[in-house]
């Protein structure tokens, strides 16, 4: 029962790798909040995007065994 | 065929551009973005630019099809660069042919603009002074 | 150099393209004008440009010169053929380069809208019917 | 003493040659009205413009001998 969670851009240094394997969640918010707290991310949840399974989702969108989560910091192509 | 992709090494415009041509188009609107050797008052050495591959796939197809529908326009297509680029490196290209000049210029300058706010690519800058620093700009 | 040029026979872009690169640029649009194979519901089986040669070239001088001092911009060219094309043959170029993409897109068009209304160039269709016909469309 | 006129387009196509050579006229209003009488112009002159000697010029610049008058029907490049 795990959930794969995918670091890019800042949120990857801060991080320090680019994925990591961790106990399905209860929600994306709870996801994020405990991540932030154990990594130090500066960035708020406000200013995230959120994509589950290779798809933007909802922050209210449900999170299953198995799933791949990513956090969407601001973009910066171009 | 596709009409978005990343590009992992330096890739050619003049391929791209055949394929937008079309006995009906009369008019081609493209953009390149370089990079640049400065950027908000900071002297720039280089960039990396890293994404979220299949997620940056879809989006920008996404971006691409939405023009299709949005403008009167004939063909687009965009590539856009990751890993490390230098000065005056092409990091991303632009390119979309119409029956006429006005649809082709619009729809050029809208898929940029999306592809800057919702393809999920992060630049990261390397100043002379030797620091880096990732971009993440406000909406 | 010049900025402006015409082309009795067919160019190539990409040392067009070269000139305008600068490490200060972080932009570049383009605008390219295609043979169509029809205009205003006619089916166009080729065109034939002509132009009052020295008066083209030193107006398109003077556009692509108006345009530096509008738009902010950094470098600016043009080229436009003259001659028998066929469907699907470049008929002009244009190409801006410029920090910021708003103003490389804005005086590419404006340089686009200014040569076709002000530089003595003119159009004869030729169409699938036989006849000709040169076009002075209403300003 | 004349002036050479340059045709262009339709005009030339109207007129049958590039150029002529003509007496100096009275003006460049004059001299379009005469050609368009002698060539069967289709244009009137308020859709030309008229440049001298490689410039645009006003209809009312003066006209001297030995210069090189060209009347501009509507263009059509790009």
């Amino acid at each position: 029962m795990s959930v794969t969670v995918l670091y890019f851009a800042s949120l990857r240094d801060a991080a320090g790798c680019d994925s990591e394997s961790l106990p399905v969640p209860a929600s994306l918010g709870a996801l994020y909040a405990d991540l932030r707290v154990r990594h130090g991310f500066a960035l708020p949840a406000e200013k995230l995007r959120v994509a589950v399974d290779g798809a933007f989702a909802p922050w209210d969108a449900p999170v299953v065994d198995g799933c791949e989560i990513a956090f969407i910091p601001p973009v910066s192509g171009g | 065929m596709k009409r978005f992709a990343i590009a992992t090494e330096p890739f050619d415009i003049a391929p791209l551009r055949e394929r937008l041509l079309a006995d009906a188009a009369g008019a081609c609107a493209s953009f390149e973005g370089w990079v640049r050797d400065h950027n908000d008052g900071r002297a720039v050495q280089g960039l990396f630019y890293e994404s979220y591959r299949a997620l940056a796939e879809s989006e920008g197809e996404r971006i691409l099809e939405e023009a299709m529908q949005r403008f009167e326009i004939t063909s687009a297509a965009c590539v856009h660069r990751t890993g490390e680029l230098a000065i005056g490196d092409l990091a991303v290209w632009v390119g979309v042919s119409a029956g006429h000049r006005g649809p082709a210029f619009d729809a050029c300058r809208w898929i940029i603009d999306e592809v800057k706010s919702r393809v999920p690519i992060w630049k990261r800058e390397r100043y002379a002074t030797g620091a880096t620093d990732w971009l993440h700009p406000e909406p």
